[in-house]
């Protein structure tokens, strides 16, 4: 009835989360901009709806409930850490409607009313141990991660599929920190000791948000250069490293599924368009905001084509959709509400940049559910033929309450 | 080197460096610094020299003009540690010191049995003690891992590492004590690796006694000015972290200037910043104090309340002006970097801090004890009524002791700019710290603070190797509560009737 | 120490070797004193001779270093708490006045009488008459009637003093501690203070610490002088204030 | 010097005081007398300053200083030694006596040999904690205290309250060594008759915060005094 | 209860408050069930949400006024509790999802079967039980309550030592949840709930009577606690909280005061915590960050402190000002608005909203003076004179 189409975008813009979440709610902003440009969505002005859940779970679940009950907004773009994740999705659930996720997470989830266009573990955390192992030579590994469910998922994902490449135990460490750990003397020196036993070692990071900086000062200054052990991370971005002086990072590396400075004529256009748009020459762009790219696109294509944004039309249509990203491929909405995405390995660069030293040859699909854990492995996520999330190959059944 | 694939380039380092070419060299340091320029049309290398000039890499002929589709070679890690390895052999005879020391040293790591000529060439006519025992450690390793050196040779090679004591040493002998070697070599490394191992693990107890000392002087500088506002004036002070981040990001926009302006002057950021950031930090406490704070006094509870909101409006405020991601602060090249002690390393930003912090400490307790001011900012907390009726005026000695406090917080902002995040969010990770090893050390006692900073920093350096840094953390915790039990009012509890109602 | 000779103690109170320093500075130095059931006894002495220090070793606030306290000669009063040794029936007056200034007088009062005072004896009080009228008595006795609702905070400095007397008569103990009861008195006052003391001494025992030698000479009881912690000399109001020690250190010619 | 014209005071509803009016000069010492309760130590505030009037007027010095603030009026040299002695607990006696050094000039900041030669017991506990000391030796320093300050008008508050007789005694003689002074103006509030009538020159008895007796040295009657305190 | 307990503790203000708040605990839930969705008069189930966390909150303000207010405790990590009722009852929930979790598993909750759990933790067992849930919902932050506080209390740990030991066992536990290995779910907490004693807890008749039910909680907990402070106990709290040692020489055992308020408070907050978690549907670490704990005292300092009504007030005035300001065009300044509203209300309302307008209640009604007290009303003392 209303001759606009709402769009709903939920990340925090104050508390600990603002730092990484408020460029992605610009992004949502610049997207939407732009598509009006373009004349809307079936015809409708697209409405951004913007609250802010203040890095408050519980406040997630209620704004999530406001944007979907008072504003009726038709798609929710938001979201960063899986917890607020968790926190809304029984409420999307419960009001059928749609959330897309642009974050990398530890997987173990398939939901109807989710749409994950973030890196599966299977998408970041394995591709980088593989180019370590390759182009590096590394024989022994620290999982070095934050104290909390992502960094000890990967870890455990990381270190099954090590094993069964015949690592060690005696050669993995694994060591986990508080959230915001400032003092990183001891682990860096723990590091090093573990590093100088002869064989190559590397450094496998889930360290969050707050807490690399100091990790990365502390690196820097006890001399632990990229040459001799070098760490990869999985969440620090260029807009974490805009915050650092990088000169002593330099081949430090971090696995994503997209770099600022990959050159493609799609890329180069949406940064200039993004930097005007933000009147800041200097804004960086980063991986999750490629993500968000994706799946706003993505949420266009289907709309357009059931000419609705009913939720269960577009849903359904959603799986099988395609948006070009913006280094090359094209990603696919797979039936496991995940997409496919290209793995880049990135060597950090005096300029707080990537340098890309390792690319898949195809896209990768997101795996839902991880082959490495025992409970998982047989599980996939079929939202268009078996109309699951968490459907068991090996006893053909529906789990859970999805039957 | 044609092709963008590291795996060749890799291989092309090692020809070129053993080809003995005198282009050698200023190709692979021009790889290094990613001065080699290839040229996929032409399939031809440039190498862009220091000075600005082109050559040809094969041909060493001057070219006028790089053609446009020309880019530079990239390097990943790999190839830096082969360029590495590969320079240092080509470098061990270099005239400066200095790079025949880090030649010296990437051969040590390395132990690149193709070296051994230049090294031994190199160790017979080099002068200098240290590159001297470094070339000798370089040849000692280069021998552990020759698998045809005499058994003689070898054994004095291990005695060689074994002398170096560290790490890499131990490294080293452990590699080489899998490998198939004479019986008696693999006997004198095992023996070795043993001595070694003791002579670390003493100096690991060592290393965390530092660590602990420079926790606890984080500690204590975030704390410090905490002790001014709440332990002295008896405000809680839930603002106290955003002065803190007020401070470092003074030191952001000192930074920030000197870099577009006066770049020269990088290495006085701080030295700059210091001063501003008491100023900045002190002018926002006065203001406060001159329109919140003082109409609270008395009621302590309530400056929790105004100075929580405060902190929230502080903290939207910076987000506003400087958005809502980390800052790049840089540390200057004497605040850079570590040097070795022993077996163990002291980084130098650490170092300064703990110099730092003791200044400071030194400074306000000084002030506190000596000065009038100091006696007056007492006495006047201590009953605000009786002092003004001494003719102290309590208003101005109010304002000044809060901005004191204040700027304190300032200052440790830009101390810890050097290595924290500089973000909205940096006072609220130290505040619950700050106001631990206020209250543990005893409120109102400046000597309790600095002993209750040190004693939490080294106990908490003492329980992460063993219990890893969360269980540690909450070890440290448990450790807060039950200690209060024993003393209720803190280390340095103020005791006697004159404390008590 | 003794252990069978104390028992067998008939005193009420009896101080035995008693010793406190503070960082050093000995505050109470071999201090011994006895006290009768149903005396009163005037404790005089200068200015930090010891006697607040002694009243806070009595009931627990300061735990001597050496000595015993007993009470009743039975109870160890060194190994206990303050409420216990409250409970045994001890009950103090401060030199300071010292009352709940955020409650009315009546409540100060009715807070100090002698009835349960366990957690769930005071969770399901209901007032009775009896106790209403003891709260009058006493009002009546300290003349605070017509305050009786005041905030006990707004009082004058000696209102407060007549406030915690009170208190101390509606705690109803078997040993009274008084420290200074008279200061900030007028005259007249102060012969009042000293009439009621004396009444209650009828069925009390009662110490009480004082500077004013007109009110100690009124009370006509026994006096022990401090001095450096320790009796300096001990005797009727006239021996006392002869003794030329006394003379020299505490009243002066 | 001191010329009190009939102020009123207030807390919250309650009055204090009633349209009191009283003098001091300097040589002379004025004594306040009362029961408790009757507004002597507001009196004393509302000198000060503690408290703020409702109205009247307080001249000090030739100066109206109603409207002065408490540290102002102090700086002009008004000295107060106030009832419960306030002093500051965690300050050592030495440094207590320092506070009194606000109003003077740098030249002048030293503790006057007479607060030691009055009150040696504080000579010997410089160092410890005001809070420390007892009940009578905190009301020597306080004041000593106000002597530090080198007063043109001291307020007493009760100043023999808590003291052993034979410092009382040196306290009298201390008051009529100031007093003998000729250049200081003392107001002395007691309730202690004796010792009021031995050193007062002028004398106001107070009830419910208003002035209801006065009189001289020359026409003192004490047990006229007595008798109106006593009402 | 004894009778007399519970009539001494109706005022006025105290009547009128329960009156609003069954009024609302009726009326809210008939409105949304039975007027027909979108009428002018329904209340959305998203209001209904809403409120019900307001409630829960405003539970937990009444339990910290009732310790802060009365007793001069102030707790810097009351949150603890909140949490530790609401873990107990999200563990409940998280038993009732049974073979319906994505894993299927009938035994472990899903996020135990990615973590390779072999069985279930022993501390996990009888919460498939409701009424064993329930009783935990007490017991845990009963007994935390009561050993930290006969720790505490018994060395006579006072004031801000007091207040910061507290944070610090908030903090503790904070980081303790945040552990996978804590088997609680880590950072991600416990979710997805599906049945509360067999009724889809994300149904709109079960949103109501959750609500209904949380309302008359609140009503218990404030006739609890004015029962409390209204009997001679309440009045030997406010001593202990002016003048601790006095209390003692009058032969109060100051300690079993405390304890027993500190314990009684630990529980209502837990039970606050368990309603509040099939309402808000996740239960998750954060809940023990010490800033949670520090803004519930905040709610309790701006609805009047010692004022029990003021409390529950503070608890909703500050959370609808937070959902109010963190939406629409205001959002990007409502950190300025929160803190702004902090800063006047000290300032301008130093009693907070109840207390100020209690006290110009009474100089308008009674005309009485009434002085203001000198009494030190804060837990943490001001340097007070020797006797
Ligand atoms: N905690 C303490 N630290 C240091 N000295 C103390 C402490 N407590 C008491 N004193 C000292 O012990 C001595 C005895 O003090 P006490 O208060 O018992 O004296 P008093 O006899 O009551 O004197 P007064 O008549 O003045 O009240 C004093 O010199 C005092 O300074
Ligand atoms: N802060 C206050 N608030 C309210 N009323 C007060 C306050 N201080 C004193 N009063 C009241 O004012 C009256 C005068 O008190 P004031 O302290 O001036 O008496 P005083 O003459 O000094 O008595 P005392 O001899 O007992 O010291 C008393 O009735 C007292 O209850
Ligand atoms: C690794 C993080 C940036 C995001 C991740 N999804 C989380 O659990 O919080
Ligand atoms: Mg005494
Ligand atoms: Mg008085």
């Amino acid at each position: 009835a209303d001759d606009t189409i709402k769009i709903g975008v939920l990340h925090s813009l104050s508390g600990t989360m603002a730092i990484s979440e408020t460029t992605l709610k610009d992004t949502i902003l610049f997207l939407i901009d732009e598509q009006n440009k373009k004349g809307g969505v079936l015809g409708k002005k697209l409405e951004a709806v913007v609250v802010d859940p203040a890095s408050n779970w519980p406040l997630f679940a209620e704004k999530a409930r406001e944007l979907i009950t008072k504003n009726k907004v038709a798609v929710v773009f938001g979201c960063w850490t899986s917890v607020s994740r968790k926190s809304v999705l029984p409420v999307f659930k419960e009001l059928n409607s749609i959330l897309f996720y642009p974050v990398q997470y530890e997987g173990e989830e398939s939901e109807r009313n989710v749409f994950y266009t973030g890196a599966a573990p299977n998408q970041q955390a394995i591709p980088a141990v593989d180019y370590l192992m390759k182009e590096e030579k590394v024989k022994r590994w620290v999982l070095a991660g934050t104290d909390y469910v992502y960094p000890r998922t990967t870890n455990k994902i990381l270190e099954a599929y090590l094993k069964s490449k015949g690592v060690a135990q005696d050669d993995i460490m694994i060591n986990y920190t508080p959230f915001g750990h400032s003092d990183w003397q001891t682990i860096v020196a723990d590091i090093k000791k573990f590093g100088s036993a002869g064989k190559k070692t590397a450094v496998v990071s889930t360290i969050n948000g707050d807490a690399n900086v100091p990790f990365y000062k502390e690196l820097g200054n006890q001399g632990i250069k990229a040459k001799d052990i070098p760490v990869v991370a999985f969440s620090v971005g260029e807009e974490e490293l805009a915050g650092i002086d990088t000169k002593p990072l330099v081949g430090h590396l971090a696995a994503w599924n997209y770099f600022e400075s990959i050159k493609t004529p799609a890329n180069e256009k949406f940064i200039k368009e993004w930097q005007a748009y933000t009147k800041n020459p200097k804004r960086v762009t980063n991986d999750p905001m490629e993500a968000h790219v994706i799946g706003f696109n993505m949420w266009v294509k289907a709309v357009e084509k059931v000419k609705s944004t009913d939720p269960d039309k577009v849903i359904d249509a959603l799986p099988g959709t395609e948006a070009p990203n913006l280094t090359g491929g094209v990603s696919k909405m797979l039936p496991n509400h995940h997409i496919t995405k290209p793995v880049f390995i990135g060597e950090i660069k005096g300029d707080g940049q990537f340098s890309v030293v390792y690319k898949t040859k195809d896209l990768v699909p997101g795996d839902a559910w991880s082959k490495e854990l025992e409970g998982s492995k047989d599980l996939i996520g079929d939202w268009v033929g078996k109309k699951c999330g968490n459907f068991n190959v090996k006893t053909n059944k529906c789990l859970g309450s999805g039957t | 080197m044609a092709n963008d694939d590291f795996s060749d380039t890799d291989d092309a380092v090692g020809e070129i460096a053993v080809s003995g070419n005198p282009l050698a060299f200023p190709i692979i340091s021009a790889l290094q610094d990613e001065r080699l320029m290839f040229d996929a049309e032409s399939k031809k290398v440039y190498v862009k020299q220091t000075d600005g000039r082109i050559i040809d890499a094969a041909t060493g002929a001057a070219v006028d003009k790089l053609p446009d589709t020309a880019a530079a070679v990239s390097l990943n890690n790999r190839l830096r540690r082969s360029v590495d390895a590969a320079l240092g052999g080509l470098t061990l005879l270099s005239p400066d010191v200095n790079t025949r020391l880090s030649a010296a040293k990437s051969v040590f790591k390395s132990h690149d049995e193709a070296t051994l000529p230049t090294v031994e060439s190199a160790l017979a006519k080099e002068t200098n003690r240290a590159v001297k025992q470094a070339l000798a450690d370089a040849r000692a390793a280069i021998f552990l891992f020759k698998s045809d050196a005499s058994e003689v040779d070898k054994l004095e090679a291990v005695a060689t590492v074994k002398a170096r004591g560290d790490q890499e040493a131990l490294a080293l002998l452990t590699e080489i004590s899998g490998g198939d070697q004479p019986a008696n070599v693999t006997k004198a490394a095992a023996s070795a690796i043993v001595s070694i191992q003791g002579s670390l693990a003493i100096w690991s107890g060592v290393q965390n006694a530092w660590y602990g000392l420079s926790l606890g002087s984080v500690l204590l500088l975030a704390a410090i000015g905490l002790a001014i506002t709440f332990g002295v004036m008896g405000v809680i002070n839930m603002a106290h972290g955003e002065m803190v981040m007020l401070g470092a990001y003074t030191t952001f926009v000192v930074q920030e200037v000197i870099r577009t302006r006066y770049p020269a002057l990088f290495d006085y950021s701080l030295l700059i910043a210091a001063p501003l950031a008491f100023l900045v930090a002190g002018a926002i406490g006065v203001l406060i104090e001159r329109t919140i704070i003082r109409f609270l006094y008395g009621r302590p509870l309530e400056t929790l309340l105004a100075t929580w909101g405060l902190s929230l409006i502080l903290q939207q405020a910076v987000r506003s002006a400087f958005g809502p991601t980390n800052r790049e602060v840089g540390n200057p090249s004497w605040m850079s970097g570590a040097f070795e002690l022993g077996q163990i390393t002291i980084t130098y930003n650490r170092l300064w801090i703990l110099c730092f912090t003791m200044a400071v400490f030194v400074i306000l307790l000084a002030m506190l004890r000596y000065t009038a001011l100091g006696l007056e900012m007492r006495a006047v907390t201590q009953n605000r009524r009786m002092a003004a009726s001494m003719g102290i005026a309590t208003s101005r000695v109010d304002a000044l002791t809060f901005g004191l406090g204040s700027g304190i917080a300032g200052i440790a902002g830009v101390a810890l700019s050097q290595i924290d995040n500089v973000s909205p969010n940096l006072g609220q990770s130290y505040i619950i710290d700050s106001f631990m090893v206020v209250v543990f050390g005893g409120v109102g006692n400046l000597w309790g603070t600095l002993v209750g900073a040190f004693t939490l920093g080294i106990a908490n350096k003492f329980l992460e190797p063993v219990a890893g840094a969360v269980l540690g953390k909450i070890a440290i915790l448990v450790l807060i509560i039950l200690f209060i039990q024993k003393r209720p009012r803190g280390l340095f509890a103020l005791k006697g009737r004159a404390v008590e109602a | 120490m003794n252990v069978m000779d104390t028992r067998s103690t008939s005193s009420l109170l009896y101080l035995d070797a008693v010793h406190v320093s503070f960082d050093g500075f000995h505050a109470i130095n071999n201090l011994s004193l006895t006290l009768e059931p149903g005396e009163m006894r005037a404790i005089i002495g200068p200015n930090g001779a010891g006697k607040t220090t002694m009243m806070d070793i009595i009931t627990g606030k300061t735990k001597p270093d050496e000595g015993t306290v007993l009470f009743d000669g039975k109870t160890d009063l060194t190994r206990l708490d303050e409420t216990r040794i409250a409970e045994l029936g001890i009950g103090r007056k401060f030199q300071k006045p010292t009352v709940f200034e955020s409650q009315s007088v009546e409540d100060n009062l009715l807070l100090a009488l002698n009835v349960d005072h366990s957690v769930k004896g005071t969770l399901f009080w209901r007032g009775s008459r009896n106790e209403a009228e003891q709260i009058d008595r006493v009002l009546e006795t300290v003349r605070l009637k017509d305050l009786r609702r005041k905030l006990a905070g707004s009082l004058s400095h000696g209102q407060k003093q007549w406030l915690e007397i009170g208190m101390l008569l509606a705690q109803d103990p078997k040993l009274l501690l008084v420290d200074e009861p008279v200061a900030g008195m007028t005259d007249v006052e102060t012969h009042q203070t000293a009439e009621l003391l004396k009444e209650i001494n009828r069925d009390h025992t009662v110490m009480v610490v004082e500077h004013d030698m007109t009110f100690v000479r009124e009370l006509g009881v026994k006096v022990t002088c401090l001095h450096e912690g320790t009796v300096l000399a001990e005797g009727t109001i006239d021996q006392v204030s002869s003794n030329d020690r006394v003379i020299e250190v505490y009243l002066g010619r | 010097m001191l010329d009190v014209k009939d102020i009123n005071l207030y807390y919250g509803a309650a009055q204090a005081l009633r349209g009191v009016s009283i003098a001091a000069e300097p040589g002379k010492v004025t004594c306040v007398l009362g029961r408790n309760g009757v507004g002597k130590t507001s009196l004393l505030r509302a000198l000060v300053g503690q408290y703020p009037l409702a109205s009247g007027s307080i001249t000090f010095d030739g100066a109206d200083i109603t409207h002065l603030k408490p540290y102002e009026r102090a700086r002009k040299g008004i000295g107060f030694v106030p009832q419960g002695r306030e002093i500051f607990p965690l300050l050592t006696v030495e440094e207590n006596l320092k506070t009194g050094f606000g109003p003077l000039k740098r030249a002048d900041r030293s503790i006057p040999d007479d607060v030691f030669s009055l009150f040696p017991v504080l000579q010997s506990m410089l160092g410890r904690r005001g809070g420390d000391l007892s009940g009578g030796q905190q009301q020597q320093l306080a004041i000593g205290r106000a002597m530090v300050m080198r007063p043109k008008l001291l307020l007493l508050d009760e100043p023999t309250e808590g003291i052993q007789p034979s410092i009382i005694k040196d306290i009298g003689r201390a008051i009529s060594y100031l007093r003998n002074l000729g250049n200081i103006a003392i107001v002395l509030v007691e309730q202690y008759l004796d010792f009021a009538c031995e050193l007062g020159d002028n004398f106001a008895v107070m009830d419910r915060g208003a002035v209801k007796y006065s009189c001289t040295r020359a026409n003192l009657d004490p047990a006229e005094i007595s008798r109106q305190m006593a009402l | 209860m004894m009778p007399h307990l519970l009539t001494r503790s109706l005022d006025r203000g105290a009547s009128i408050f329960l009156l609003v708040v069954a009024a609302c605990g009726i009326l809210i839930p008939l409105s949304n069930l039975l007027l027909p969705a979108g009428s002018a008069l329904q209340v959305p189930t998203y209001l209904v949400a809403l409120w019900g966390k307001y409630v829960c909150y405003a539970i937990l303000a009444l339990s910290i006024d009732l310790i802060w207010g009365y007793c001069g405790i102030l707790s810097l990590g009351h949150g603890a509790f909140f949490a530790l009722g609401g873990y107990a009852m999200g563990m409940y929930l998280m038993r009732q999802i049974g073979t319906r979790g994505v894993y299927g598993n009938p035994l472990l909750p899903d996020f135990m079967v990615f973590l390779n759990y072999a069985k279930l933790p022993w501390y996990w067992h009888g919460f498939d039980m409701f009424w064993f849930a329930a009783l935990m919902v007490l017991v845990v932050p009963g007994l935390l309550a009561f050993g930290f506080g006969w720790l505490a209390f018994r060395s006579r740990v006072t004031g801000v030592y007091l207040s910061i030991i507290t944070q610090a066992m908030t903090y503790a536990l904070l980081l303790a949840f945040f552990r996978n290995d804590f088997g609680f779910g880590g950072n991600n907490g416990l979710t997805d709930f599906k049945d509360i004693l067999g009724f889809n807890v994300q149904a709109e008749g079960t949103r109501a009577a959750l609500f209904a039910l949380s309302c008359l909680s609140l009503i218990i907990a404030f006739l609890i606690c004015r029962a409390v402070v209204t009997s001679k106990l309440g009045k030997v709290l406010i001593a202990i909280r002016d003048a601790e040692s006095r209390t003692r020489f009058l032969g109060y055992r100051v300690e079993s005061y405390k304890l027993f308020v500190f314990t009684l408070s630990a529980c209502m907050a837990g039970v606050a915590g368990a309603l509040y978690v099939p309402q808000v549907g996740i239960i998750n670490p954060s809940e023990f960050a010490p800033g949670n704990s520090i803004e519930a005292v905040i709610w309790v300092a701006v609805g009047g402190r010692g004022t029990l009504v003021g409390a529950a007030l503070g608890a909703v005035v500050v959370n609808y000002a937070k959902t109010f300001f963190t939406s629409g065009l205001l959002a990007p300044y409502w950190l300025f608005m929160l803190g702004a509203l902090f800063v006047l209300v000290t300032l301008l309302l130093p009693k907070g909203i109840i207390g100020t307008f209690n006290s110009w209640w009474d100089q308008l009604s009674t005309k009485t003076p009434n002085a203001e007290s000198a009494a030190r009303e804060d837990g943490v003392t001001e340097p007070k004179m020797a006797e």
